[in-house]
């Protein structure tokens, strides 16, 4: 059955192929068809067949299971298999996938008038994998231990110790009366209130994230509870797991389907394996043995050459962007950048072709012009430091040069983190493409690990070693012009260590727009305040944006139901079966 | 010959407690001369928010304010009688010897070595096996027919295998043997030898035989040159003089002399390997011991580092004592006590 | 490491009286250097490694003049030659033809020939640097501590044994990793490579001072140290006129064979990416980037594996034939 | 044991023994052998042939150089497999060496011929129990024999030999016994297979004279009883006379001499074997006979060379000086209860134990005389002379140069006093510093003492060069390009361009062959002479200190055992030590050693549960 079944397949594939060559294909419709780039806006091989182990591999490791200690897309997609929140994103390919639909909770969160308090009502009859029911106090201990006790958890992000009104309450762990907890109340069972210090208008997005699934407090293991979290989706621990270890998750009989907005309940049995050599996993992937990339990150350069000679390997490929902006940040507070002139002859001198050359060419990423990723409601095309091209413009550096009184060019360092090969490439490019112009640029490398806690992310260490110019990429935490903003221009985010405004942009226009957007209601409102910030931003000549990356993914033929989610810019993990 | 080896011991601990020092000295004190202060190491084992309130709180978690002889002396406590962590809701029970926690993964780190452990043992032992019979028998092979053709070439290809780098011949045969015609399978993946020998075997082969060569090529240099000191000696005139055959001057008389240095530098070439081949492993992505460490150096987990450096010392230190012994069983002029 | 090196002298066979004059006519008044250079000329072999050492040497201090002649900028983006959607060379062979002699490197373009060349003075100034910190280290020690004897023999036997009992690459990787940006009124690359060659240096003179602390122990018995201090000389002068001669033959020999090694722990270190910084060439640093173009661009990792290869096996071919042409054992 | 006591039986020699009955056991006819070298191809043996018959004893002595181990090697066939080339017909028990299957040469050896070795360390393997060595060479020729006869073999065999214990020593390893045991291991284990021929190669040459009498008695015992045919390798003359009835004299791998060992001995025909006897230092000639023989011929030479040579300065001094106790003089030299205590690491703990090198010693020394210190391995004669010297500091006692304590003066106000006292070493191999050119090595005095102008230096060395017999142009030249007699003349020159008071001459000669010993001694003879030099003389070899001394002191243990005039010493010892050591000096006189070897056997009964104790 299953062979003949396969062997179909493979001429409907083929003659796809021929279709595609004579030019006819590209349209998507349906969108059922596996051509090349097919997931990225419809889904492929949709089924609703339900059975079979869904086998994902990791080339490392999460930074944790638990859906309260993390702060990676992909498993924020991932725990959405055993940790459901109180909201959450649409299953659909498209831009409808940024759509936010009620998961936990009956409906998306109610706003007050003085925009200080979100509350959400958990639907009824909703069950963690040992049968008891889930309450508003697990939802309310599972912020606590999330957002308060960061000695022990701090991997995740903390918008709810940032916007609820909690005094000085020093989390579940320190202090065991979760009535001290004052940002959130639980009037009863089933209702959950939010109490903000000041109004946020996207308040839901932080609802959707991880951090609002439940936990009960008796489970609860501290740093721990990664190797046994209680389940309250479709798919629990089989058992203990070790950190390192295959992480193997089996079906929650407790869970019932008709309370979710989401089918994410089609393979038997889920397994991850960790510190999966990344070659050997692109291999297995092409020979359908191994089913996803979990971390969705692409595959290497390899597999990438033998998919992309290869008219059956490509249909079976999607090259999406994945909402990361890699830019270079350049400081203003070393020398000479001091002067926006010197700032702007960067700009012009850069060569975005060879930078993008660096990321893998046209397959690696697009050309970008402007910070916000165009995936973001109310992305806006501008170009403020255009150049022919895109491969720099002599006459406006030499003339950028001369304002800032640097005519026969200047010396500065050009940082970037030294295990990552790509973004090492592009600052090697932009090195290259500087020293045209006299600016001889030094490469710093750093450790990936250290670079944002030690290096990039500490002004003193900056001003101290005159980074004047620092490669990074950034990437939202939720669809929205906020999200993607406030952490790398917004100067109230300027840290001490660990900080993401590398630029250290303190304009309080910018900030004074940010924080009026966080209060806005209207949507289309905030679309339009969002591209002035990104037109301000560009214009400080602080930021040199070059790429919105993109990734080759694959889709393994024995996979159902894929598609590019836009909300965690990857596959989405939750619909994903197998053909039987 | 109990004191003797107790004595053994006893400077083993102190060589560990150095190696535990140095190795303490360089990821916590080389780095704050180098400009990072407590905030900053503490920044390293937060996510990506990195927020004053966690770094404050980490700071006092893992006592990164305290002098470094304090922070010192809480590791070799735990390594002595173990120690407590707190893990939020519970205290979690490291006991000795308690090599310490992985704060980004929130793992001790003793189970992780002893995870990691077999994978490298099994790529030590099978490299091992391979380098000394064939190292071994290449050596006396040569020495034996010195100055022949196969002598040279035997030569040549050892000085060739001490001159390829290590990386370099595992990649080749990688792409080779893997890629190219997928008779092995690539790296990555390790088969535990009691879940399934021959794909334990089959996964290891190349990694076996690509350090084995190395290995195999400095000891046939090794080998061939003791062989033509013993062949040289009065006692195996003498064995001649017996009207022993050749088999037995050979196998009995000059192998025992000529393996014995062996032993010693086998001893510490084992012992380190123990503690991770970690190019090999690097090469082959095998999840052994040197790869863990690799992995904790470019993530900045010390106390995976530490641990490993530790376990490694230890390995090496009873290598020593064993070949010590071993060296005293082998060689009754060196026996102690006399 | 390899067979032991007996100091010159020491097993030479009683030679019988010939007379009252000296010697044979081919060594008459000839130092035992000077016969060893005979001896070694006559190692084909050997001088062909030598020829290469000396060749790889030549390439490493001309690279610009060479670079300059046969290639390009080491540096050089050429995106020209560069399949935009698959960033391997657009031309067959990985881009090799007479202007790109060993072809382009994947994504970028640059010349391979040139970064090899230009690779050669990383390893080469490592190795040979790194290897006289070794050397200078591990004779002062190893003498001292075979000259002294007693408790600080003991002591720096234990040090030797504590070097050896540290997994060294990783140490040197984590060092590499965490010493500051700026010091010793260095910076940049100037700085990476002084602390590669001092760690690298560091890390490996317990190999050389174990030797010749060997070698120092016989030679402290031999009587014409007794004779020296009984005519009244000091132990300073006795180190130096007496026991360094003596040693020089060693100290070369394992030089030369240290040299390749330490050429190969750098080759590691940049392969595990530790190294100087980008976009300096270093063979081990090709090579880690090669890995993912083995089908797309094998010219690209043979080149810098080969050139490891050659360059080390040439050190390695020299300091064994120096070695037996400084081996009183083997001389007849 | 019991052969031991009947030994005084064999004082009579059967003078059958060399007659021919039966066929030779070892024939050997036209032998040449040859070796490859860079410079082409050397001849080690050139035309060798001899006879041996059954039951006889053939002795072959050359110094080194002469080929005589390379010919007993051929016997052994143990030249295959090399690239040494041999020619000639060498029979051995009716084997034809050069024509045999290797089966049957391995069949032959141990079996028919068991050679003995020179070095015993060395030539038993420092990794196997000797019982186990032994065994296996009984094994491989009885491969139906059991272990446990051939242990049973093994042990009688040891016992044979004069181990003591021999079940329990069995199981030891070589390295637990003395030297002079583990020579005892080595012959018993070529006996283990009751051969037709012992061929022993220089089986004396690394042991001490008493061990060394022991040794050849137990050859010439096991050559009586067993029957055996006997080949005795040796440099040395004497220690073949009183063994063999048929000597061999070789030299650059001819034979130069053979014969009757009593005809060649007394009447040698060949200058070459006149030569060498005449070098032969013998412990029957007098200080004051050897050194009116050097006179003699130096006049002689003089007189033939210049007769200008008028003034003698030798003339002047007397033969002997007056005797040491009643000069009115002061001792140069004056050593009282001088002790050297030295840390012995050991047993299971590691304490360390003390253990007295140099024990209670005294002596004056008097300006101008040789005082000769003679003494075993082992006895404190080196240790005594680096104490004088000051290389080592003395524990207890005190030693007075001309008037001054120098006993613990520190290292830097030593220097002065380096400039009176001397010493020449006894390995001119070791003590000639390779990679130092000569000149160098001797202008190194003088420039340690201070000197700075380098001409003067250079001036001052090869003065001396010439004195002591070499020539200046060699000023520039390494040791390696000299002989071992060029060496320690060099040596010498280096300890007299101090121009010192005391020489000490620590086993000056030992590493040399005879005939360069002589010239060596008789240079030193001079030097004293014309440098008006005062020597403490130290030697293992009896005849040689008897030769250059005034008085000589006999010491054991640490301890002077016996001092007095030289020739008191020799002829009236009063010591048993004493005694004990001048029965075992091999002596030139066949005759004259059988006597020697009863007089041991005597002496060794008195001794023989404490050397066997000593041994273990």
């Amino acid at each position: 059955m299953s062979k003949k079944w396969l062997g179909l397949a493979a001429a409907t594939t083929s003659a796809a192929m021929l279709l595609t060559s004579c030019g006819g294909g590209g349209d998507g419709g349906g969108g059922t068809e596996a051509e090349f780039d097919a997931g990225t806006t419809s889904i492929v091989n949709p089924s609703d067949e339900q059975g079979g182990t869904l086998k994902f591999a990791h080339s490392d490791q999460f930074d944790s299971l638990d859906p309260g200690n993390t702060y990676y897309a992909a498993n924020w997609s991932f725990t959405r298999f055993y940790a459901r929140s109180l909201v959450t994103y649409a299953q659909q390919p498209g831009e409808e996938g940024l759509e936010l639909v009620p998961d936990l909770a009956e409906d998306l969160g109610e706003v007050s008038d003085d925009g200080l308090t979100w509350t959400y009502t958990l639907k009824e009859g909703l069950k963690f994998e040992d049968g008891t029911p889930i309450t508003a106090e697990d939802v309310k201990y599972a912020v606590a231990r999330s957002n308060f006790a960061p000695d022990i958890i701090n991997k995740g992000p903390v918008y709810f110790s940032q916007l609820l009104d909690a005094g000085d309450y020093e989390g579940p762990y320190e202090d065991e009366d979760l009535d001290n907890f004052t940002g959130i109340e639980t009037p009863d069972e089933r209702t959950i209130e939010f109490k903000l210090k000041e109004p946020f208008s996207e308040f839901d997005y932080v609802a959707a994230m991880p951090q609002t699934s439940p936990v009960p407090a008796d489970a609860d293991t501290g740093d721990q509870y990664q190797t046994q979290v209680v389940s309250n989706g479709p798919y629990k621990f089989e058992s203990e797991w070790t950190p390192g270890k295959t992480l193997n998750l089996v079906r929650n009989e407790e869970y019932d389907p008709e309370t979710d907005p989401l089918t994410r309940n089609r393979p038997d049995k889920i397994e991850v394996a960790f510190k999966q050599e990344e070659n050997d996993r692109d291999n297995r992937l092409m020979s359908g043995d191994l089913h996803m990339d979990v971390a969705g990150l692409g595959l290497e350069a390899a597999a990438r050459g033998k998919i992309l000679r290869d008219e059956n390997l490509k249909a079976q490929a999607d090259n999406p962007q994945t909402g990361f902006k890699l830019y270079f940040a350049i400081n203003p507070n070393v020398e000479p950048f001091d002067d926006k002139a010197c700032r702007e002859a960067v700009l012009y001198g850069a060569d975005k072709t060879a930078m993008q050359a660096a990321w893998g060419g046209e397959v690696g990423g697009d050309i970008a012009t402007n910070m916000l990723p165009p995936s973001t409601p109310g992305f806006t095309e501008i170009d403020p430091y255009g150049t022919p091209e895109h491969k720099g413009d002599p006459d406006k550096v030499a003339e950028s040069l001369e304002a800032c009184g640097q005519e026969d060019g200047f010396d500065t360092k050009i940082s970037y983190r030294s295990d990552r090969d790509k973004e090492k490439k592009a600052a090697e490019a932009l090195q290259q493409a500087l020293a045209e112009y006299g600016i001889n640029a030094e490469l710093k490398g750093y450790e990936a690990g250290t670079y944002t806690s030690e290096q990039a992310g500490s002004p003193a260490f900056v001003e101290k070693e005159e980074l004047g110019i620092m490669a990074y990429g950034w990437g939202s935490d939720w669809p929205s012009g906020y999200g993607f903003f406030q952490q790398i221009v917004h100067g109230d985010s300027i840290k001490g260590a660990g900080n993401s405004n590398l630029s250290e942009l303190d304009d309080p226009e910018i900030n004074e727009l940010l924080d009026e957007a966080a209060v806005t209601d209207d949507p289309a409102q905030r679309e339009e305040m969002y591209a002035e910030v990104d037109a301000l931003a560009m214009d400080s000549a602080t930021l040199l944006p070059y790429l919105d990356q993109k990734a080759l993914l694959f889709r393994p033929e024995n996979v159902t139901n894929v598609f590019f989610g836009e909300s965690f810019k990857m596959y989405d993990y939750s619909a994903m079966g197998l053909a039987q | 010959m109990i004191t003797y080896i107790i004595r053994r011991l006893f400077a083993g601990v102190g060589l560990l407690l150095i190696v535990s020092m140095v190795v303490f000295a360089i990821f916590f004190l080389i780095p704050r001369l180098a400009g990072t202060d407590a905030d900053g190491l503490a920044a390293r084992y937060i996510g990506k928010s990195p927020t004053p309130e966690a770094i404050a709180a980490v700071k006092e978690r893992l006592n990164l304010d305290e002098p470094i002889t304090v922070q010192y002396g809480e590791f070799v406590k735990g390594l002595v009688v173990g120690t407590e962590y707190d893990s939020g809701t519970d205290v979690i029970e490291c006991s000795a010897p308690c090599f310490g926690y992985s704060f980004k993964t929130g793992t001790e780190v003793w189970p992780q070595l002893i995870d990691r452990l077999p994978v490298t043992a099994s790529l030590a032992v099978g490299a091992a096996v391979i380098w000394l019979v064939a190292g071994v028998s290449i050596g006396v092979l040569s020495a034996l027919r010195r100055g022949t053709a196969l002598d040279r070439a035997a030569m040549m290809v050892a000085l060739a295998g001490v001159s390829l780098p290590i990386f370099f011949t595992g990649l080749v045969s990688l792409a080779v043997f893997s890629y190219y015609w997928g008779i092995f399978p690539p790296g990555g993946s390790f088969t535990p030898f009691t879940e399934n020998p021959i794909a334990w075997a089959h996964g290891l082969v190349l990694p076996w035989v690509t350090l084995a060569f190395l290995y195999a090529a400095m000891y046939a240099r090794l080998t061939r040159a003791g062989m033509l000191d013993t062949m040289g000696e009065d006692f195996i005139r003498t064995a001649r003089a017996k009207g022993l055959p050749e088999r037995t001057v050979i196998g009995k008389h000059a192998l025992r002399s000529a393996l014995t240095p062996i032993i010693t530098i086998f001893g510490l070439d084992f012992g380190l390997m123990l503690g991770g081949a970690v190019l090999t492993e690097s090469t082959f992505s095998l999840p052994g011991l040197g790869k863990y460490a690799v992995d904790a150096i470019r993530g900045n987990d010390l106390p995976v580092v530490l641990g490993v450096t530790m376990f490694t010392a230890v390995f090496v230190v009873i290598a020593n004592l064993i070949v010590d012994l071993l060296y005293a069983w082998v060689d009754p002029r060196v026996r102690v006590g006399a | 490491m390899t067979a032991p090196l007996d100091v010159s002298g020491a097993a030479e066979p009683a030679r019988p009286d010939k007379g009252a004059s000296p010697g044979g006519a081919t060594d008459r008044g000839r130092s035992l250097g000077q016969i060893a250079w005979t001896r070694l000329r006559q190692d084909k072999v050997a001088m062909i490694g030598f020829g290469f050492v000396v060749f790889m040497a030549l390439v490493a201090v001309c690279a610009p003049l060479i670079v300059r002649l046969l290639g390009h900028p080491p540096n050089e983006w050429h995106q020209e030659m560069i399949d935009p959607v698959l960033s391997t060379a657009n031309a067959p062979w990985g881009g090799m033809s007479g202007e790109f002699l060993l072809g382009v490197e994947p994504v970028t373009g640059r010349d391979i020939f040139s970064r090899i060349v230009y690779g050669a003075r990383i390893s080469m100034l490592i190795g040979f640097l790194a290897t006289m910190v070794s050397v200078v280290i591990g004779t002062v020690m190893g003498v001292i501590a075979g000259y002294f004897g007693g408790w600080v023999d003991a002591f720096i036997s234990r040090l030797m044994d504590i070097f050896l009992a540290f997994p060294l690459l990783l140490f040197a990787m984590a060092l590499v990793g965490v010493i500051p940006d700026a010091a010793f009124g260095l910076q940049g690359n100037g700085l990476r490579i002084a602390i590669l060659v001092f760690i690298i240096g560091f890390f490996n003179w317990p190999y050389i001072g174990r030797i010749i602390r060997g070698q120092t122990l016989s030679l402290r018995e031999r009587e014409f140290v007794e004779a020296a201090r009984s005519l009244g000389a000091s132990n300073f002068y006795i180190l130096r006129k007496e026991l360094l001669p003596n040693l020089v033959a060693p100290i070369l020999v394992y030089s030369t064979l240290l040299i390749p090694t330490n050429i190969l722990f750098e080759a590691a270190l940049s392969f595990l990416g530790v190294g100087v910084e980008a976009p300096t060439a270093t063979w081990g640093g090709m090579l880690s980037e090669a890995v993912d173009y083995y089908n797309a661009a094998p010219n690209f990792m043979l080149a810098p594996g080969l050139a490891i290869f050659l360059t080390v096996l040439a050190f390695n071919l020299f300091g064994d034939g120096l070695r037996d042409a400084l081996d009183p054992r083997t001389q007849s | 044991m019991t052969d031991i006591a009947h030994e005084a039986d064999h004082g009579i020699r059967d003078k059958k023994g060399g007659t021919t009955m039966t066929d030779p056991v070892v024939s050997v006819s036209d032998l040449r052998i040859t070796f490859p070298t860079l410079e082409g191809r050397i001849t080690a043996v050139d035309g060798v042939c001899f006879d041996v018959e059954p039951g006889g004893a053939l002795g072959i002595v050359g110094e080194s150089g002469s080929g005589k181990s390379v010919t007993s090697l051929a016997l052994m066939g143990l030249h295959r497999g090399t690239k040494a080339e041999v020619t000639g017909k060498i029979t051995v028990a009716g084997t034809d060496i050069a024509a045999a299957s290797d089966r049957r040469i391995r069949a032959m050896r141990g079996n028919d011929i068991a050679m003995v070795f020179q070095d015993p360390m060395s030539s038993l393997h420092p990794q196997y129990t000797i019982g186990n060595q032994l065994i296996e060479a009984y094994r491989i020729h009885r491969p139906k024999a059991s272990v446990a006869e051939a242990r049973k073999r093994a042990v009688e065999s040891l016992d044979r030999v004069g181990i003591p214990q021999p079940a329990r020593r069995i199981n030891s390893y070589p390295h637990e016994f003395s030297g002079g045991m583990r020579q005892r291991v080595l012959i018993a284990m070529g006996l283990m297979c009751d051969p037709t021929v012992l061929l022993a190669d220089e089986p004396t040459t690394a042991l001490d004279v008493t061990v060394q009498a022991q040794i050849l008695d137990l050859l010439d015992d096991l050559r009586r009883d067993l029957g055996m045919s006997l080949i005795l390798v040796s440099h040395d003359l004497a220690v073949v006379a009183g063994s063999v009835d048929e000597v061999l004299v070789m030299r650059k791998g001819e034979i130069v001499e053979r014969g009757d060992v009593r005809r060649v001995l007394s009447t040698p025909e060949h200058p070459y074997t006149q030569a060498l006897l005449d070098a032969v230092p013998r412990v029957d000639v007098s200080r004051a006979q050897r050194r009116a023989q050097v006179r003699a011929d130096r006049a002689q030479e003089r007189h033939q060379g210049a007769s200008s040579a008028a003034a003698q300065p030798t003339a002047a001094r007397p033969v002997a000086p007056g005797p040491p106790g009643s000069a009115e003089e002061e001792p140069l030299l004056k050593v009282e209860n001088a002790r050297m205590r030295f840390k012995v690491r050991g047993g299971l703990f590691g304490r360390a134990t003390d253990f007295y090198a140099v024990d209670d010693v005294s002596f004056d020394l008097y300006k101008g005389e040789t005082l000769g210190i003679v003494g075993e391995s082992g006895s404190g004669k080196s240790t005594l002379s680096r104490m004088v010297t000051r290389l080592l500091r003395p524990t207890e006692g005190r030693i007075t140069f001309e008037g001054h304590d120098i006993t613990r003066l520190p290292e830097r106000r030593l220097r002065p006093l380096r400039r009176d006292i001397q010493m020449i070493f006894q390995n001119p191999y070791s003590s000639l510093n390779p990679r130092v050119t000569i000149g160098d090595s001797i202008g190194a005095a003088l420039r340690v003492q201070g000197e700075t102008d380098t001409k003067k230096i250079r001036m001052r060395v090869q003065e001396l060069l010439e004195r002591v017999g070499l020539e200046s142009a060699h000023y520039n030249r390494f040791p390696h390009a000299f002989s071992g007699g060029q060496r320690q003349r060099i040596a010498i020159a280096r300890a007299l361009i101090l121009r010192p008071k005391l020489v000490i001459c620590d086993e000056p000669v030992s590493a040399l062959d005879v005939s360069t010993q002589d010239q060596v001694l008789r240079l030193l003879d001079e030097l004293q002479d014309d440098f008006d030099l005062t020597y403490i003389f130290v030697a293992h070899d009896l005849a040689v200190v008897r030769q250059v001394s005034d008085r000589v002191a006999v010491m054991s243990k640490g301890r002077i055992v016996e001092m007095s005039h030289g020739d008191e010493v020799y002829e009236n010892p009063q010591h048993d030590y004493t005694r004990q050591l001048l029965a075992a000096a091999p002596v030139l006189d066949p005759e004259e050693a059988r006597a020697h070897r009863a007089d041991r056997a005597r002496l060794r009964g008195s001794t023989d549960a404490h050397e066997a104790a000593g041994s273990a």
